[in-house]
């Protein structure tokens, strides 16, 4: 039988996947938008787990929602990534270090 | 008796304040009108005050006048004290200062600074009186600290001129050190007796002759000893005894005759006043006069030594009255209080006949004051010569003269006393005997006797001293020649202070002396044959024969000696240590604790080092805002491990 | 038997796929490489029984979201040599990073804390069970104030993307009357003065 | 009160957002005041309403998932305040550069939809969709001027990393429900009250507490600030800098004290380490800034460090004095960007602390009231900063937490330095370009004064606004 | 006069307020006006103070003058004022000097004068509040709130390294302070009151008052200054203008002696016992160490900036010899003899530390230097500016009969009850202050016309020699007749000392 921690120990290897994408990737933005999208993926594999072991539909509202938000997301994101690209000619991680200290 | 006694004390300072607040505005006239004419008057009650106490039978004065403030249950008081011992006080003081009123109005007439010296020498009237008078510490302290200010301000008179401001500041540092342990004896006083006043105080005084007090753990001292010696500290700074005597020879850079009166005639005596009101006190500690007695006998002696070598005339008489106050600190360390008051009372005659006879010289030679560059005065201004044969005799203590009765009474007296060190002592005093003649009549010699060493152009204008000048002198050689003979009697052995000086019976060194007394002629014909004598007569031969008979003589013991004429030249080093330990040692400190202690450590190590501490981190922890967004991530992942290590899984804790 | 190989199959999918987009040189198969990991968990979903989110993950993300990503890669024209140097240098620590992590969290969601007797599987639903009704239920029922929410975010989401990358000034043609009819001489005609001979 | 009426604000906004963008979009395009002004009589209605139908009791709408009580009606109330006065100010500075910008107005107006619905969320649902409104509305904001390369830059990082934090968020949240078995916030603090379950509770604590803690802009998860801060266009920096506070305090409120309110003792010793961390990068690092933009960033962080402080009293006084702190620092931080705003130019952004210097002669009254600012976030007295950090202080060491006050007062100390320093400037250096004239308009000087002065009238006379946050958290906290 | 009369707000807030006029309708009126007005409002709060004095009672340690409004009724916090025998001659002190020190910017601010003058006003109003406030936290409102004006003041009209001094007396005096509200919010919370009179009555057990004490310590020690925590105190002495120098040494250093009579001792006293070592040993170590430090310095500014920690050192020294007094007498008489020698030290230092920096202005607005090897001579060109000078420097070695010397005096005579050592150290003072002030008066005054600068000084004008002279005949009538300040303070210090000596352990 499958249990409930096999799909939170899939959800939690994605959520720990798109973390070190976050970290290992330095030169490409777009990346950076699709490990996050990864790691949503991963909590609405925890919702929707959890909904279905608790027999409550509001973990998949939850993911419901998460959907659309993260749509939404993406469109500003990539609207972001090419204002950034116009504005520099680049999508280079490690360009982005005009303002620091 | 009140009003009297506050006219006395407040028409000096109203004169004062006239003359210095006012002093464009009444003008030099006024200002010396003002001035004399308030000390004339307080002169005059002031001898109205002495004919009743002293002559009639007016009962002691003791009031309070005045409540300064009153804490902590303690009233500070200013009142008067008038009995015998401050009457006598009170007549020298005004009348000295009177005197000095009048010799300034010539004096000084020159002066720009006329109605200053007015309002500098009425004040000191009125702080000198405030000390006399006093009926309690605080008071007396209080006039204490203001003659030393007047002091100070009358040594830098000619502000201008390096040395005077050199030396006034010296001067008020110096009595500063007598005045700490004057404060602190108080202070002392104060805890024990819980009261200023000295009725209240002597009149505890018994009953604490067994008290201890522990300074340094484990060490009981007498409460009374500890009392007299820090009041003694004080009398030491301003009555000039070794070692504190350092600022008197330099006051005399003050104008010559005037402040050189205040120092040698009044104020330096406010440490004999002092000693001889508190002798209830110093009764009961035979170790505080032991002390007194031992530091008046190196003071009389040795600073006697230092005037030998001298060539600055004034300096010479400066350290005669150094050595002059050492006798009379010994007549107070001898118990012999009253003796020491008569020292006081004749040296301030011959001692200011001296004085201004040396400004006669000066003047004379035109602001010279070596001796080297003197000689044969006699044939230019005989009024001048006489008058200071007068006083050298005086001061030498040759009988018949005030000076002879003084001393020779003391002699006796520390002869006659028990008291630890006063063998000692005697020796110190006999022999300061002929060292005093010596180097009187060195002066004399070298002044007015043999070869004329001034140059030319001075010789031309050698002439006698105006009347201004010599009918003061004349007017100070007649007590000089007269005082001792006339109050002798009266002061040393009769009961002329009544109960204003208290001696204990084992001490009683003078009623002892009484006992031999016969009259004036039986003092004189005695003393004619006592060891005093013959030294003194020593001492004037031996000028004599070392300065008009062997001139070589001086010149060749000062090479054979050359240490101890080095020493003596060098004053035995105490100026040279002084401004090397204590001035530069304190300037050192100073340095030391500002750059390194303020500047180094607090500032720049704590405060301004934690602010670059801050700043350096700053720079540090700013670069981990590296500006790339992976660190930044990395960071919340760091932040997210963190937080579960710790409160999930509590490894970190 | 059959659930747990269809689980493990698309979880082995799902994590191999997912490995990848963090992986590979390209972008444009970092997000087919997406498309596979949404794929895969779509199957997972219809395992845990949510079809409707299942085929929903397919449309919204295949179908529109992805597209959008790739197509403003491919539109960005990237250098992609360039893009993933270094890449081995990081390597390490972000490995090291995401054991670290893993075992923070796998630790806790773990079976020891819900395995099967912590958590039990539930009973299979009934077959007219629909989850499309139920989620609609539940979307304009109880979470009505949500979904009104939801609706404004799309709507900040177009705003902002227009306003974004709309550029106004360079792309649109139109004739602005206002102005034209306000336009004077002196902004058309320009009266230069020319030297007769270029003074050398 | 029926549902929509509890949410009438929040559709009012709503719709009058959506009338603002087509009067936008049909508007002659030189006729930007059109839009501002539709702008602030959008905020001015809705602020009306707020003030209408404030609550006496807490009271919930649409299945729990909208909370209505006196703590949301304070806040929106202060929300929408702080927002107007920043739609002045930022359209001064449009004005003076010749930007048609008025997306600004639109995008704010969205953002404060987003804001509402947090301050008023009670459920784990809504508080992510307000989360995720506010911020889209934010990333995009920051964004705005679409040829700005700082701007650019720091939008992607800001969009990044917030998405990173709601990601964590959401998996937070994923615990949390999954644990619970529900999402509204008050069935959950029941469960949460389950012992049995503590440590599961407490990992999503972990993650959720992280979504908060990078909201608010707290240490280690305030990497964006600085970045954010200094490269937005400053009137999207002072909205940034001061509304979201508000609804991100709310946010702590809700989740940690309604929602977790069982596990305080596992937050508040988070929120003291993330505390003390944060005083001490944002106050040491604010040192080293010449950007005085980045600078008041980094004293944001340290700011919201001490308002954590309030929260580990995890009591309804010290939840006060944290809305209290969060209140008066909206109002400050809004000053502070306000004067950045006000020194600004047609040409250049004059965020350099250098471009400070001698303001007092160039405009004695904006140095006069920046110093104000200054010394208020310094927390020196009599200026409203001192009794925010007074409030939070009593409540710390109510708490017996007398050493982390002193912790946190030593701090501030070192804090004191770098505003003294724009004081300085101000008034003891001469200026670069003397008798250059501040270029403000009128009612940016306007309102840049109302907000001097409501800094020192809340100095002198806290009592009442204090009273107020006490008396909606007595309420809130029961 | 009604007795319920806001006396004591109308002292507090005439010139908070007519500051505030002075610097709001300055830019519009010529700098005249500016002066006048500033002058006008020192002198009206000089005289409404002196209505305080008139009605004051002296019979009574009771708070006298009370007003009492709520302020922020939901902590308690109180508008709360009152004056007791300690406050009023500190109050006097404060709307004393400020008149002089407006006259004394009179020519010379040429820069934002109405800024300057209103700033001195709002100071003066501000320290007024600290004396008077009885409410905790509206003292450490107005005892914050001080920090502002002088921070410009400093800043703004300072020397050349002004910023430096500034920031740096900025931030010593936070530092002390901030700590300083943590402890009162810790007290609060014992007894749940924010009123000072109240805070004296809690209950504290000996650890939580040695924190107290110690938070305390560093707030007030900073401000008297205490030595290790006096380096402000040189720099911004020396920086500030001569009006801030003489406000800072006149003034604000009493508010750090103020504070540890109103505070530390009362409510600390298990504390101020246990720790009293430690407070008379810094005491001493500021009398000697300061005093040698002074000795060597260059600049007159910071010369008189040192004796005035020294001197500061006597008040400390009074206030914590009342401990071992009392236990070596057996009677609390005596410590409240040092106590109130330190009151006097405090209220004496005031208007001589005040007036030496006055000469030391009226010097530097002429040559523009305060280096003493820049000057030597001046008595010859201005003989009445030496004269004066002469008297606030013997007024500084404590010579009798100034009230320089009244303080001395009492801390030393109860010093000596405590530990004959302490009396030795203290006492030190009666060479070394002498020593490092006449010898500075000898290489400024006295000698030689030193330079051309010197040579070219006209005396003091009449504005000057108003000044000058009002501190003078102040310094010597309180030398001479200094009871009308102990029948102020009797009262109230004797209730003071049977407060601390009471044990406050539960």
């Amino acid at each position: 039988m499958l249990a409930l921690a096999d799909f939170l120990i899939i959800g939690a290897i994605l959520f720990c996947l798109s973390v070190a994408g976050i970290f290992i990737n330095r030169k490409n933005v777009i990346v950076l938008l699709m490990c996050i999208e990864l790691m949503l993926l991963s909590v609405n594999m925890n919702f929707i787990a959890f909904s279905h072991f608790n027999g409550d539909v509001a973990g998949q509202v939850f993911v419901f929602f998460i959907l659309t938000v993260a749509a939404a997301e993406a469109a500003i994101g990539l609207a972001i990534l090419v204002v950034l690209f116009r504005n520099r000619n680049s999508i280079n991680v490690e360009d982005l270090d005009l303002m620091k200290g | 008796m009140g009003t009297l006694c506050l006219i006395i004390v407040l028409a000096p300072l109203v004169g004062a304040l006239l003359a210095g607040l006012f002093g464009r505005q009444i003008g030099r006239a006024g200002a010396h009108w003002v001035t004399s004419g308030a000390v004339g008057l307080s002169f005059l009650l002031s001898a109205l005050v002495f004919w009743r106490i002293v002559v009639g039978d007016a009962p002691t004065y003791n009031e309070n006048l005045y409540t300064w403030l009153s804490t902590g249950g303690i009233d500070f008081h200013v009142g008067f004290l008038v009995d015998e011992l401050s009457a006598t006080m009170m007549v020298v003081v005004t009348f000295v200062s009177w005197m000095v009123h009048i010799y300034t109005i010539g004096y000084m007439h020159e002066d720009p600074g006329y109605q200053r010296f007015f309002s500098y020498i009425s004040l000191f009237t009125f702080s000198m009186l405030m000390l006399v008078m006093s009926n309690n510490f605080l008071q007396l302290f209080f006039g204490w600290e203001a003659v030393g200010l007047v002091s100070y301000l009358l040594i830098g008179f000619w502000f201008t001129r390096d040395t005077a401001i050199y030396a006034n500041l010296k001067a008020f540092l110096v009595n500063r050190v007598g005045d700490f342990g004057f404060l602190l004896g108080i202070a002392c006083v104060l805890m024990y007796f819980g009261s200023l006043d000295y009725q209240s105080v002597f009149a505890a005084a018994p009953a604490h002759a067994d008290t201890t007090i522990s300074i340094i753990d484990g060490h009981e001292w007498s409460l009374l000893t500890v009392i007299c010696l820090l009041l003694f500290v004080g009398a030491m700074g301003k009555s000039a005894q070794w070692p504190l005597h350092v600022w008197l020879p330099d006051s005399m850079e003050g104008p010559t005759p005037i402040s050189a009166l205040i120092h040698a005639a009044t104020m330096v005596t406010a440490g004999i006043f002092m000693v001889a009101r508190m002798s209830p006190l110093f009764e009961m500690s035979t170790t505080a006069l032991s002390v007194v007695l031992i530091i008046g006998a190196i003071t009389a002696f040795f600073m006697g030594l230092l005037g030998l070598v001298q060539n600055d005339i004034k300096r010479v008489v400066a350290y005669s009255t150094l050595s002059q106050l050492g006798y009379m600190t010994v007549a107070l360390g001898a118990s012999a209080y009253a003796a020491a008051i008569f020292h006081l009372f004749t040296h301030a005659f011959f001692k200011a006949l001296l004085f201004l006879a040396a400004g006669s010289v000066i003047i004379g030679m035109h602001h010279e004051q070596d001796m080297r560059k003197m000689g044969g005065l006699k044939r230019y201004m005989p009024v001048t010569y006489w008058t200071s044969l007068i006083g050298s005799l005086a001061l030498i203590g040759f009988p018949g003269f005030a000076g002879f009765f003084s001393k020779d009474a003391i002699i006796e007296a520390v002869h006659l006393s028990h008291i630890p060190g006063s063998g000692i002592a005697y020796a110190a005093v006999l022999s300061g005997v002929f060292v005093t003649a010596l180097y009187s009549f060195r002066l004399v010699f070298l002044v007015f006797h043999g070869e004329e060493r001034m140059d030319h152009h001075t010789k031309e204008h050698l002439h006698e001293s105006p009347k201004v000048v010599t009918v003061p002198l004349i007017a100070l050689a007649v007590p000089s020649v007269l005082a001792g003979a006339l109050f002798v009697g009266a002061m040393l052995f009769g009961d002329y202070f009544g109960g204003s000086i208290v001696v204990s019976a084992e001490h009683d060194v003078l009623g002892e002396l009484g006992h031999h007394y016969h009259g004036v002629f039986g003092m004189i014909t005695h003393g004619l044959l006592q060891p005093p004598f013959w030294l003194a007569m020593g001492g004037v031969f031996a000028a004599w024969y070392c300065y008009m008979k062997r001139p070589d003589i001086p010149r060749r013991a000062a090479e054979s000696m050359s240490l101890v004429y080095r020493i003596l030249l060098d004053k035995y080093g105490f100026d040279r240590f002084n401004d090397w330990f204590f001035a530069g040692g304190a300037r050192s400190a100073g340095r030391a604790l500002w750059r390194g202690g303020d500047v180094a450590l607090i500032d720049g190590l704590i405060v301004n080092g934690s602010a670059r501490a801050i700043g350096w981190w700053a720079g540090i922890i700013r670069h981990v805002q590296s500006g790339y967004l992976y660190h930044y991530a990395f960071a919340m992942i760091l932040g997210l491990l963190l937080l579960l290590g710790l409160f999930v899984h509590g490894v970190i804790a | 038997m059959f659930e747990q190989i269809v689980f493990y199959c698309f979880a082995g999918m799902l994590i191999f796929a997912g490995s990848m987009v963090i992986t590979v040189r390209n972008p444009v198969h970092a997000a087919l490489f997406l498309v596979l990991a949404f794929f895969s968990s779509a199957g997972l979903w219809l395992l845990l029984e949510a079809e409707f989110l299942a085929i929903a993950l397919v449309l919204v993300y295949v179908g529109a979201v992805m597209v959008l990503f790739l197509f403003v890669v491919m539109m960005l024209d990237i250098n992609l040599a360039a893009l993933r140097e270094g890449f081995a240098r990081y390597f390490p620590v972000a490995a090291l990073v995401a054991i670290v992590m893993m075992v923070a969290v796998g630790t806790v969601v773990g079976r020891a804390n819900f395995g099967l007797d912590k958590v039990a599987a539930p009973t299979p639903r009934p077959s007219d069970y629909g989850n499309t009704t139920e989620l609609g239920r539940a979307l304009y029922g109880e979470y009505i104030w949500p979904f009104e929410i939801a609706a404004v975010v799309l709507l900040v989401a177009i705003i902002a993307a227009i306003a974004l990358t709309l550029r106004t000034t360079r792309q649109t043609k139109a004739p602005k009357p206002e102005r034209q009819v306000l336009v004077r001489r002196e902004d058309r005609v320009r009266l230069v003065k020319v030297d007769a001979e270029r003074q050398s | 009160m029926n549902d929509f009426m509890t949410v009438l604000p929040e559709a009012t906004l709503t719709a009058l957002a959506c009338l603002v963008l087509i009067v936008d979009v049909f508007r002659r395009s030189d006729a930007v005041n059109v839009t501002f002004w539709a702008a602030v009589f959008s905020v001015l209605l809705v602020l009306s309403q707020v003030a209408i139908y404030f609550p006496e009791q807490s009271g919930l709408a649409f299945h729990g998932t909208f909370v209505h009580d006196p703590m949301a009606a304070v806040l929106k109330s202060f929300m929408l305040v702080v927002m107007l006065l920043s739609f002045f100010y930022a359209r001064d500075y449009f004005q003076r550069r010749g930007s048609t910008q008025t997306e600004f107005y639109i995008l704010a107006l969205f953002a404060g939809i987003g804001m509402m619905v947090l301050i008023s969320a009670h459920s784990l649902l809504t508080v992510y969709l307000g989360l995720e409104l506010l911020s889209l509305s934010l990333y995009a904001m920051v964004a705005m001027t679409r040829d700005s390369v700082e701007a650019s830059e720091a939008a992607m990082k800001y969009f990044v990393l917030g998405a990173l934090a709601s990601g964590m968020l959401l998996y937070g949240m994923s615990m949390l429900y999954g644990v619970a078995g529900t999402l509204d916030l008050g069935a959950l603090s029941g469960a949460v009250a389950d012992e049995s379950r503590h440590l599961l509770f407490t990992f999503g604590l972990v993650f959720v507490l992280i979504g908060i803690a990078f909201k608010l802009g707290v240490a280690p998860f305030h990497m964006w600030v600085p970045d954010v801060y200094q490269g937005a266009p400053t009137p999207v920096t002072l909205f940034l800098g001061s509304a979201p506070k508000l609804a991100a305090f709310a946010m702590a409120i809700r989740v940690l004290a309604d929602g977790l309110g069982a596990l305080a003792g596992e937050w508040q010793t988070m929120l003291v380490l993330l505390a003390i961390l944060s005083m001490a990068i944002g106050n040491i690092v604010a040192i080293a800034q010449t950007n005085i933009k980045r600078m008041l960033a980094y004293s944001t962080i340290s700011h919201m460090g001490f308002l954590l402080l309030g929260l580990i009293a995890a009591n309804a006084i010290g939840y006060a004095a944290s809305m209290f702190y969060v209140i008066v620092y909206a109002i400050m931080s809004m000053g502070a960007f306000g004067a950045v705003i006000m020194l600004s130019g047609p040409g250049q952004e004059s965020d350099r602390l250098q471009d400070f210097a001698g303001l007092a002669r160039r405009s004695p009254w904006i140095g006069f009231l920046m110093m104000i600012l200054m010394f208020s976030l310094a927390g020196v007295p009599p200026f409203a900063g001192f009794w925010a950090k007074w409030f939070v202080l009593k409540e710390v060491i109510a708490a017996g937490n007398a050493w982390l006050a002193a912790v946190a007062v030593l701090f501030s100390l070192i804090g004191a330095f770098y505003y003294l320093r724009v004081i300085k400037l101000m008034y003891f250096d001469e200026p670069e370009s003397p008798r250059a004239a501040v270029g403000a308009g009128e009612d940016a000087h306007l309102v840049f004064s109302v907000n001097g002065i409501a800094v020192l009238l809340l100095g002198f006379l806290p009592g009442s606004l204090m009273s107020v946050c006490l008396a909606a958290m007595l309420v809130n906290g029961g | 006069m009604s007795a319920d009369f806001p006396l004591l707000s109308l002292t507090i807030w005439l010139p908070i307020i007519g500051g505030l006029w002075v610097i709001f309708a300055g830019s519009r009126v010529h700098d005249g006006a500016v002066r006048n007005d500033a002058l006008l409002i020192s002198v009206a709060t000089f005289l409404v103070s002196l209505l305080l004095w008139q009605g004051f009672d002296n019979g009574t340690a009771d708070m006298q003058f009370v007003e009492r409004l709520a302020w922020i009724p939901a902590f308690g916090i109180e508008y709360y004022v009152g004056a007791d025998g300690i406050a009023l001659p500190l109050i006097l002190l404060t709307t004393f000097i400020t008149p002089l020190v407006v006259l004394a910017g009179w020519v010379v601010i040429k820069d934002r004068l109405s800024l300057y003058m209103g700033s001195f006003l709002l100071l003066e109003g501000m320290m007024i509040g600290v004396f008077s406030a009885l409410d905790a936290i509206l003292f450490y409102v107005f005892w914050e709130a001080m920090l502002i004006p002088m921070f410009l003041i400093i800043g703004i009209w300072g020397g050349p390294r002004r910023v430096y001094a500034t920031i740096k007396f900025f931030l010593y005096t936070f530092m002390g302070s901030v700590l300083m509200l943590v402890a009162l919010l810790y007290i609060y919370f014992q007894g749940g009151s924010f009123a000072i009179p109240a805070m004296h009555d809690v209950t504290l057990t000996l650890t939580e008052q040695q924190w107290i004490f110690i938070a305390f310590l560093l707030a007030f020690g900073v401000k008297i200054p205490m030595w290790p925590v006096h380096t402000w105190l040189p720099d911004a002495h020396v920086e500030a203008p001569t009006g801030g120098s003489v406000v800072l040494a006149a003034i604000m250093l009493k508010l750090g002696g103020y504070g540890f009579l109103r505070f530390s001792l009362p409510i600390a006293p298990d504390a101020s016992m246990s720790f009293d070592w430690l407070m008379i040993a810094l005491s001493l170590i500021a009398v000697v160490y300061i005093g040698f430090v002074a000795l060597v310095q260059q600049d007159m500014k910071k010369l008189i900036a040192y004796s005035s920690i020294s001197h500061m050192g006597f008040v400390t020294l009074g206030f914590f010899i009342a401990f071992q007094v009392a236990a070596g007498s057996g009677s609390w008489d005596a410590a409240a003899t040092g106590i109130e020698g330190g009151m006097i030290q405090m209220i004496s230092h005031g208007f001589i530390s005040g007036a030496m920096f006055l000469c030391v202005g009226v010097m530097y607005d002429r040559v523009h230097s305060r280096e003493i090897a820049d000057y030597g001579g001046v008595a010859n060109t201005m003989p009445v500016f030496a004269a004066f000078m002469m008297l606030f420097a013997m007024a500084n070695a404590g010579l009798p009969g100034t009230s320089g010397f009244v303080g001395e005096f009492l801390v030393i005579l109860t010093a000596f009850k405590a530990n004959v050592w302490y009396a030795v150290l203290a006492a030190m003072t009666l060479i070394l202050g002498a020593a490092y002030t006449l010898w500075m008066y000898k290489r400024v005054i006295f000698g030689a016309i030193g330079n051309n600068a010197v040579a070219q000084l006209a005396d003091v004008d009449a504005r000057e020699k108003l000044i000058l002279a009002v501190l003078a005949a102040t310094v010597l009538l309180f030398g001479i007749w200094p009871a009308p300040l102990f029948d102020m303070m009797h009262a109230s210090v004797e209730q003071l000392v049977s407060h601390i000596a009471q044990s406050k352990l539960p």
